[in-house]
């Protein structure tokens, strides 16, 4: 294919590298330097899309961020797969393969096109809000045909090849934007010795000087902005970032920029290890935006038609890419900088038709200019109509009066290829409006600026602010304010001059009226992407939808992916003339992160797949790895769960593990529990005040199990603490809940007993604990220890220090299973010596490493709870039948007490922890399942409890269960039921939750 | 009012769309109404709707200081199911998916209520039981519901990842068929349009700013447009309940946090249920237009601002990814956030005040959108009537001082 | 994103080293029993929940672990003031209406 | 002292001792790798906590480590050779790490000199050392933390508690090229794995 609008001169593309590339399975060339878009309009590509309500052809509007049409779907391969790729800003490389995201059979022919013809005039605005209601039934097929026509690109079906970054940074200054006022800014500040970041969306940095036509101290603009780029580059304490994207402004000036680091090379990352693009996180002291301008299109009718641009993409192609879209041109304009593309335009050899400016009496410099190259200029008038389907073949003008919205002349109709429209120039306020500060109109410039943000400062197009010589000095004056509140003293720099030059008054242009009202007309479009038109607004104030947002939401305005950069304030111009209203009383809708669309694996960044989220080991975790344990997520903890020899089950490798615990020994690694170490002389004051029960007696070397409540009566904790000293506690708490427990302490501590003496520290991942339990527990650690375990020494509930396997030692003598235990514990760095030489008395004993459900198993005959299992924060300790462990008479109001004694909290049917005996013993009743005491009662039932655990005890030799049932402390013996969901109802006997040993003789031994 | 259909739309096409009706009028505020509603967001539009529709009452004013449906209707993320864990909100939720069921028809406007089933994902074991616990209660309460394993999520999901080898493999789901999504700004524009049909005064850009209470009794609302009387004043006004409660001089068990939500670029379908997971943080559906409609957890801070913490929106994303590996290269088109009043025990309130005929409905945090028509219903009851309807009964704030909290936390998880 | 001075820690640190911990200054009662249910309850769960400037408690988190307060305004985010614990706030939103900012 | 239990947690020779990162098995990073990452395994750690603005607290610490207790917020002060160093971690919260097995001592020095309200806890099997060094160790540290790493705002000396990825570490600066984590146990195959993969880019070594 040849190039056929390239230019042989000129722009910025590298005519010796040339580019392959395909687009809708068609073959192009294109050079380095080109867009996606430059490339495609260089090879005369009219139609690049289809749109998405009326499928109607669109072709390439714009040359930036604003594009709306130029949608497409990239990638060579499956997984490569990109959706709704901006055409405009993808640069090219060899071998992009893209597609148009809707069209079928294929965008030039379209079945829907058709669809979308005939159903137009009934497809307004909410039509469906109007429709398909009957039959009621039918709806969610007439929704299967909705959705299949919606949506643009599509997700890949495979997962991302690529990586994705983060890079936090802090900086003094922050510039957005990259244009003249951004640079300006950068080469003030650069010298001041302030840490300064600039960045700009596009492929290089110069912004509009690497469009304009205006020159920097005589010479091309460009120029300037590669020595400014040079300079800026040497100095270390300036960051350029070209290709990013400020997306989000957030509090405190928080700035989130993506940097696309690879996307204009291929579509996966070329290099191993290369993260496919970067997001900078951005705390800066001050942000200076440099954002510049949008120009607007005019809203006139079939102003979608392909051959329908923007002045200042068409100068930008021309200029920049040295592509002319078309050979006739007719502009259509209000203000002077619409003639720029009308010059380049005839510059390049191409035709000008004419120039169409809605003013009465044109008379900037440019305007000059035009008519001394002998170009036709009509005043007065507008272009109202755009002729052709798949490109434009005519342009019809006539005279208007805006302010009486009417056609008042004869019309013309001028025979030309390309339409270029100019409504004037919108500020690119976004990120100012981010944190919610509305923009402001400024009726001089026609347009909304920034409204005042703590810490950033506008500069240049972005303020309104145009004439490229006040542009250089607004960011000056930008940079300057800014190193001042940052405490820097600016070096001197001078700025270059520009050509001056005098602009007429722009107008405001917004819809052009046509012959027929707009409801009648054909098709006026404000937001091309989601096919909005001025009838449908109108349509909207109609129907009663005033304000803005009403109307946004009721026709769609601003919603795709341009975020309605072209098309927001021309709406809300028209939805101010419906409404008779200026435009700042109608004021914008709310801009919102992003500026342009990230991809979710760019703000996952590292945290993705192995890295989602810490996987907390304890340090014997590669031995229970080698013995083939399956684990169990409890937190971000990784514990064992079973260990299966060969293919045994989880259930027949429960039960042997059961088994093992109870007739030998089995051994647990308890390491995750909490640990919170506490000293202080009022430690014990302290531990009297957060747990429910008494500490005032305990003896130094005795454990005392405890419960924790919060100030609601409501059970949050558990767990073990040791008197190590008198001054000196060791607390132990549930695995999941020991971050917060600590914080919990630290927060009464620091907050309301700061008097208290007392000091809390984790020693969660210090101590690395080891629970043997069963009845050769003692003999098995006699081997390797030289504590006296002797009975009557060395009690249930006391802790020895000693030397085990040669490691000095604290042994603790609690138990959760009903055993005899001892829970050594050790320094974490020689857990694997002691596991292992516990190990190698593994035959002698039959010492069995278990797991959590082991544990479970054992616990629950024992009647021990689990807090979050059998609990859910609803549950008080008299609930559990825990009264023994509640101290009523503790000098202190202990945290919990208060709320114990509330009319709910002391009802006598509240749902109280009991025994369930399954009647049919090979029954394990479903954990969840919930009970009722009829069972033949119709739904919806009365509920009286639920299982909170069960399991198939070995021991017992049946199925048992532990269940919150109303009243159910008073209900020993009696029969409940469990309606199954496959219809079978479980019937089980209320019994103490204590199924073995309820003296506790195994575990005294 | 003008009913709506396919053949008055092709009717309308051909007068060029230039004869429809407004959807309601735009009316002066009278000096005194029957009741007053605070608040015209789905659930006091609702309120309105019903009031007039089913109690008789149709003296009645919307007051709201934005436009219709502006606050929290305008900003969720439009989950709805009512597979709640106990039975007072089962109660309350189950009452509102029955009115959904007929809601289009009923408002004689498309609300889009698409019932393709909602997916809560198990990640843990724990995660499992609070599950079997919820769907056996839902199932006892005839409310529908399955616990589904890895393998029957997947098939009902296909782009979920339900493989062994993430970092918190899915273990399960339940699973509500008649669970799904609706156009949320619809099921606002519809009862606006009932309630003005039935001579509601909705009366827009307009915001309370005081109470005048006498003798302990209601008397009528300062606002920004002069006083307007009323002896009865329901304020539904989520995030700013507490504002006003302040106005009438009493205090809420509330806390007003950001909840932020965010939307990818519309992409062909590829996701045709709505999957939550607790536990990865984070829910994802997508909308008839196609974009992926996203949201996860709340701010942990007091905020009024409509917006939140960058961070959060990192979690939830990077749950997403993890969730949806394939949408990787989907990009994230915009974010916002709404102000949700958080209630202790993650159920709202339904309940008259200390101030006598000043009522409140709040209270629905970060999942009221669901309740929208049941919440509508039976406040517009408990208003007419002067004392509680039997569902909203335990809802009444005394909850708080009794200790009878209906603690849903534990229990359902993310309460989207 | 909150960029917040740790007043124990003399410097400013990014929101997600902090977490925030509810209304500021809520004393519990000195004799939790001879309070009414009223008063507990209202001890436990009732709010100011103001829109303006608002006290609250924040938690160095993953730096020094100390609480602290801050005064912020509930709508603009901006940072007000921080304070260290046991200390009262300059900045109340009574000062703010009468030295006439807002 | 006996209302405190303070006992020589060390085993000392003949017992194997694991370190947190026992189980990896390194990368190589070629001729110059970016980043260079070494473990300084089993040094001792202890927690000390205590009154900064009691004199008597603060001498009690000078004598016993030979380092004054640094007062002021995140400053690191280590001794001559570098072999042990004292951290401020919050106002009375300070890190102190030894040379490993000598950490029984030195709890047992800062007991003998300290009086009133204070407490020493031993959490040397909590935590292990990474030390970060090459030319883009810094880049690594930019990706990893929130805080602000620039050379600027931290000096050699500084020693700061922060968020590293999903964890927490603390960040320390002893030399002009050298920074050192410390991380705890349970999280240090994460942010093993989470260094080398965001160094990866760069060539990294780990042995
Ligand atoms: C991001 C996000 C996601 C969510 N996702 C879900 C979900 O998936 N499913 C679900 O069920 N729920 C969800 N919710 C919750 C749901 O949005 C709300 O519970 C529900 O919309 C509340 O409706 P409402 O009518 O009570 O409140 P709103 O819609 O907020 O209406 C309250 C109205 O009161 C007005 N008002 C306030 N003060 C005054 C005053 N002084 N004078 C006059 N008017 C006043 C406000 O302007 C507002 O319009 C989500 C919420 C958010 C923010
Ligand atoms: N009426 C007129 O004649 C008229 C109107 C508009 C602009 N202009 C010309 O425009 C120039 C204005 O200069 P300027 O420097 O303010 O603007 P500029 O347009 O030259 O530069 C702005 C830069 O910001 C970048 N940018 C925008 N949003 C961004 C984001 N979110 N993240 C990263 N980069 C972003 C753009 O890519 C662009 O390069 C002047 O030279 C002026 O001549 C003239
Ligand atoms: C379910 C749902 C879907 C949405 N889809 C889109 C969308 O496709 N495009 C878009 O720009 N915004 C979308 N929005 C967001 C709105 O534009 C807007 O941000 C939101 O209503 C909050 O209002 P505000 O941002 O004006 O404050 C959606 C919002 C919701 C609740
Ligand atoms: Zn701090």
């Amino acid at each position: 294919m040849s190039q056929a609008n390239r230019l042989s001169k000129g722009g910025q593309i590298d005519r010796s590298k040339q580019i392959n590339f395909t687009f809708n399975g068609l073959r192009y060339i294109g050079y380095q330097g080109d867009t996606l878009a430059s490339a495609l309009l260089a090879n005369g590509v009219d139609i690049v899309n289809r749109s998405f309500k009326y499928s109607r052809p669109r072709g390439i509007v714009a040359s930036n961020a604003a594009e709306p049409n130029a949608i497409v779907q990239l990638g060579s391969t499956e997984a490569a797969q990109v959706p709704n790729v901006r055409a405009t800003q993808q640069a090219l490389y060899e071998g992009l393969s893209a597609r148009s995201t809707n069209g079928w059979p294929n965008v030039n022919n379209d079945a829907m096109g058709l669809v979308g013809k005939l159903g137009g005039p009934m497809m307004g605005p909410g039509f469906y809000y109007k429709t398909f209601m009957a039959p009621a039934s039918m709806w969610m097929t007439y929704e299967k045909f909705i959705r299949k026509a919606a949506g643009l690109g599509r997700a890949p079906n495979e997962k991302d090849p690529d990586i994705y970054d983060h890079y936090n940074r802090h900086c003094d200054l922050l510039i957005i934007g990259a244009g003249p006022a951004g640079l300006a800014a950068a080469l003030t500040a650069a010298n001041s010795g302030a840490r300064v970041i600039i960045c700009d969306e596009q492929e290089s940095f110069g912004g509009s000087l690497l469009e304009t036509a205006d020159q920097l101290n005589g010479k091309p603009a460009s120029e300037w902005a590669a020595q400014v780029i040079e300079q800026l580059a040497a100095n270390s304490d300036v960051l350029m970032l070209p290709r990013t994207t400020a997306n989000g402004y957030h509090d405190h000036n928080f700035v989130t920029l993506h940097e696309r680091r690879t996307e204009h090379l291929a579509d996966t990352a070329p290099k191993a290890h290369q993260a496919r693009s970067r997001m900078h996180h951005i705390r800066a002291n001050q942000v200076i935006l440099a954002t510049g301008a949008q120009e607007r299109p005019v809203v006139y009718a079939n102003n979608d038609v392909p051959g329908n641009l923007i002045c200042s993409a068409v100068s930008a192609y021309i200029r920049r890419y040295a592509v002319v879209p078309g050979q006739k041109l007719v502009v259509t304009t209000g203000n002077d900088s619409g003639y720029q593309a009308a010059l380049d335009w005839q510059e390049a050899g191409r035709e000008v038709v004419a120039i169409v400016d809605c003013r009465a009496n044109p008379d900037g410099d440019l305007v000059k200019q035009a008519r001394q190259k002998g170009i036709r200029i009509i005043a007065g008038s507008a272009v109202f109509e755009a002729k052709g389907t798949k490109r434009v073949t005519a342009a019809r003008v006539a005279a208007v009066d805006l302010d009486a919205f009417v056609i008042k002349g004869d019309v013309e109709e001028l025979a030309c290829d390309t339409i270029a429209s100019s409504g004037g120039f919108s500020p690119i306020v976004h990120l100012a409006a981010h944190t919610g500060a509305r923009p402001v109109w400024n009726d001089e410039a026609i347009g909304f600026v920034p409204g005042k943000v703590k810490g950033v400062i506008p500069a240049g197009g972005v303020d309104a602010i145009y004439s490229l010589n006040a542009v250089l000095q607004s960011g000056q004056q930008a940079a300057l304010q800014a190193l001042e509140t940052c405490g820097y003293s600016p070096a001197q720099v001078d700025l270059p001059d520009a050509t001056g030059r005098i602009e007429g008054k722009a107008a405001a242009l917004f819809q052009v009226p046509h012959l027929k009202p707009t409801s009648r007309a054909p098709k006026q479009f404000v937001d091309l992407q989601n096919d909005v038109t001025a009838a449908g607004i109108e349509l909207a104030t109609r129907e009663g939808f005033e304000s803005i947002e009403h109307v946004k939401r009721y026709t769609a305005l601003g919603f795709g992916t341009d975020q309605g950069k072209l098309g927001n304030i021309n709406g809300m111009a028209i939805t101010a003339r419906l409404l008779g209203r200026t435009i700042p009383e109608t004021g914008t809708t709310v801009f919102r992160p992003n500026y342009t669309g990230i991809t979710f694996g760019a703000i996952a960044g590292r945290h993705a797949g192995a890295l989602f989220d810490p996987e907390r080991y304890t340090a014997l975790h590669q031995w229970h790895l080698e013995r083939g344990a399956k684990f169990e997520d409890v937190g971000q903890w990784k514990r064992p769960w079973y260990f299966p020899i060969g293919n045994e089950t989880m259930h027949e490798a429960v039960a042997r593990e059961c088994t093992a615990v109870r007739e030998d020994v089995g051994i647990l690694d308890a390491s995750t529990l909490g640990k919170i170490d506490i000293q202080g002389k009022d430690a014990r004051e302290f531990l009297a005040r957060v747990y429910t029960n008494k500490w005032a007696q305990l003896g130094i070397n005795k454990c005392r199990y405890g419960l924790m409540c919060k100030d609601d009566g409501m059970v949050m904790d558990d767990g073990v603490t040791t008197c190590l000293g008198d001054n000196h506690f060791l607390m132990t708490t549930t695995t999941g809940g020991a971050a917060g427990i600590l914080e919990w302490l630290e927060l009464w501590h620091q907050t309301e007993w700061p008097e208290l003496e007392v000091y809390f520290n984790s020693v969660t991942d210090h101590w690395a604990t080891m629970t043997i339990t069963g009845p050769k527990a003692r003999d098995l650690l006699s081997e390797i220890t030289d504590i006296d375990l002797a009975k009557e020494n060395f009690k249930f509930m006391e802790c020895r220090e000693g030397m085990v396997a040669g490691v000095p030692a604290r042994v603790y003598r609690i138990s959760f299973t009903g055993e005899l235990t001892y829970e050594i514990n050790v320094q974490a760095n020689y857990a694997m010596h002691v596991w292992k030489a516990l190990f190698e008395h593994e035959d002698t004993y039959g010492l069995t490493p278990y797991g959590t459900e082991t544990m479970h198993v054992l616990r629950a005959e024992k009647g021990f709870i689990i807090v979050g299992q059998d609990t859910d924060g609803s549950v008080t300790p008299e609930d559990l039948g825990m009264q023994w462990c509640v101290g009523y008479d503790k000098p202190f109001s202990w945290i919990g007490k208060r709320a114990l004694s509330r009319p709910d909290t002391r009802r006598k049917d509240r749902k109280q922890l009991v025994g369930l005996l399954p009647s049919d013993p090979k029954v394990v009743l479903e954990e969840g399942a919930q009970i009722v005491f009829d069972p033949k009662q119709q739904v919806p039932m009365k509920m009286k409890g639920h299982v909170t655990s069960s399991y198939y005890s070995p021991t017992l030799g049946q199925g048992f269960a532990l269940a919150l049932v109303m009243g159910g402390a008073e209900r020993m013996g009696e029969t409940v039921f469990m309606p199954m969901a496959d219809g079978t109802v479980h019937e089980a006997k209320i019994v103490s939750p204590i199924f073995l040993d309820p003296k506790g003789e195994r575990q005294n031994v | 009012m003008q009913r709506y259909s396919g053949f008055g739309l092709a009717k309308h096409a051909l007068t060029h769309n230039e004869n429809w009706q407004r959807m309601w009028r735009n009316p002066v505020p009278k000096k005194k109404y029957d009741v007053i509603i605070v608040g015209g967001g789905g659930h006091g539009l609702a309120t309105a709707y019903y009031l007039a529709k089913e109690c008789g009452v149709t003296n009645v004013a919307v007051i709201e200081k934005g436009w219709l449906g502006g606050g929290n209707t305008a900003r969720n993320t439009t989950i709805v199911r009512s597979n709640y864990l106990w039975d007072e909100a089962a109660a309350l939720y189950e009452h509102s998916m029955k009115l959904w069921e007929g809601l289009s028809q009923d408002l004689n406007y498309n609300v889009m209520f698409s019932q393709r089933g909602v997916l809560n994902l198990g990640h843990t074991l724990q995660d499992m039981r609070d599950i079997q616990r919820r769907v056996n209660a839902n199932r006892l309460n005839g409310i529908d519901g399955e616990v589904l394993d890895a393998q029957q999520v997947k098939e009902i999901c296909p782009v979920l990842d339900c493989s062994p080898n993430t970092r918190y493999p899915v273990l399960g789901a339940s699973w509500q068929p008649r669970g799904g999504v609706a156009r949320h700004d619809a099921v606002a524009w519809g009862y606006a349009r009932g309630a003005d049909a039935m001579g509601v005064d909705l009366i827009q850009q307009t915001e309370v700013i005081g109470m005048r209470i006498e003798d302990g009794q209601i008397v009528g609302v300062e606002t920004t447009r002069g006083f307007i009387g009323a002896e009865t004043v329901g304020c539904v006004a989520a995030g700013n309940s507490s504002v006003l409660a302040k106005m009438a001089g009493i205090k809420l068990p509330l806390e007003s946090h950001p909840l932020q939500a965010l939307v990818s670029e519309p992409i062909k379908p590829v996701l045709d249920t709505v999957v939550m997971s607790n536990h990865v943080h984070g829910y994802c559906s997508q909308s008839d237009k196609g974009d992926l409609v996203i949201g996860a957890g709340i701010d942990g801070y007091n905020g009024y601002g409509q917006r939140g913490s960058y961070p959060t929106i990192e979690h939830t994303l990077q749950a997403i990814v993890e969730m949806f590996p394939t949408f990787s290269r989907v990009r994230m088109n915009r974010q916002w956030g709404g102000i949700v009043d958080t209630c202790p025990d993650a159920c709202p309130i339904l309940s008259a005040t200390s101030v006598k005929g000043l009522f409140f409905n709040c209270g629905w945090g970060t999942g009221g959108f669901k309740a929208t028509p049941g919440s509508g219903n039976v406040f517009a009851w408990t208003l007419a009537k002067g004392v509680a309807h039997p569902i909203a009964a335990p809802f009444s704030i005394d909850r708080f001082v009794s200790g009878k909290l209906i603690d849903e936390h534990g229990a359902a998880g993310v309460a989207h | 994103m909150f960029y917040i001075y740790c007043p124990y820690c003399g410097e400013h640190r990014e929101e997600s080293e902090f977490r925030p911990k509810g209304q500021a200054h809520i004393m519990r009662p000195k004799d939790p029993e001879s309070c009414s249910d009223e008063e507990w309850a209202d001890y436990l769960f009732f709010r100011d929940n103001p829109k303006g400037v608002h006290h609250e408690m924040w938690v160095h988190a993953t730096g020094c672990r100390k609480f602290f307060n801050m005064t912020r305004d509930t709508v603009s985010y901006e940072i007000l003031e921080v304070y260290k614990m046991g200390e009262q706030p300059k900045i109340t939103a009574a000062s703010r209406v009468v030295g006439g900012e807002k | 002292m006996s209302n405190v239990a303070v006992f020589d947690q060390n085993a000392g020779m003949g017992v194997l001792a694991e370190s947190p990162l026992a189980h990896v098995s390194g990368v190589k990073g070629g001729h110059t790798p970016g980043v260079v990452i070494r473990e300084k395994a089993f040094l001792g750690y202890l927690t000390l906590r205590g009154n900064s603005e009691d004199v008597s607290f603060q001498d009690g610490v000078k004598q016993a480590l030979g380092m004054p207790l640094p007062t002021e917020p995140m400053r690191l002060h280590q001794n001559q050779h570098k072999a042990s160093s004292i951290q401020w971690l919050s106002p009375d919260e300070w890190l102190i790490v030894v040379q490993g097995g000598t950490e029984y001592e030195t709890e047992m020095a800062l007991r003998a000199e300290l009086t009133g309200h204070f407490a020493v806890v031993n959490i040397s099997g909590g935590q292990t050392l990474l030390t970060l060094s090459g030319s883009a160790a810094l880049e690594v540290l930019h990706k990893s933390t929130v805080y602000d790493v620039h050379p600027r705002n931290f000096p050699v000396g500084k020693a700061v508690a922060t968020t590293f990825a999903k964890a927490t570490a603390i960040i320390r600066r002893p030399t002009e090229d050298t920074w050192e984590l410390i991380v705890r146990r349970s999280f240090a195959d994460y942010c093993y794995r989470w260094l080398i993969d965001a160094s990866q880019e760069f060539g990294v070594d780990y042995e």
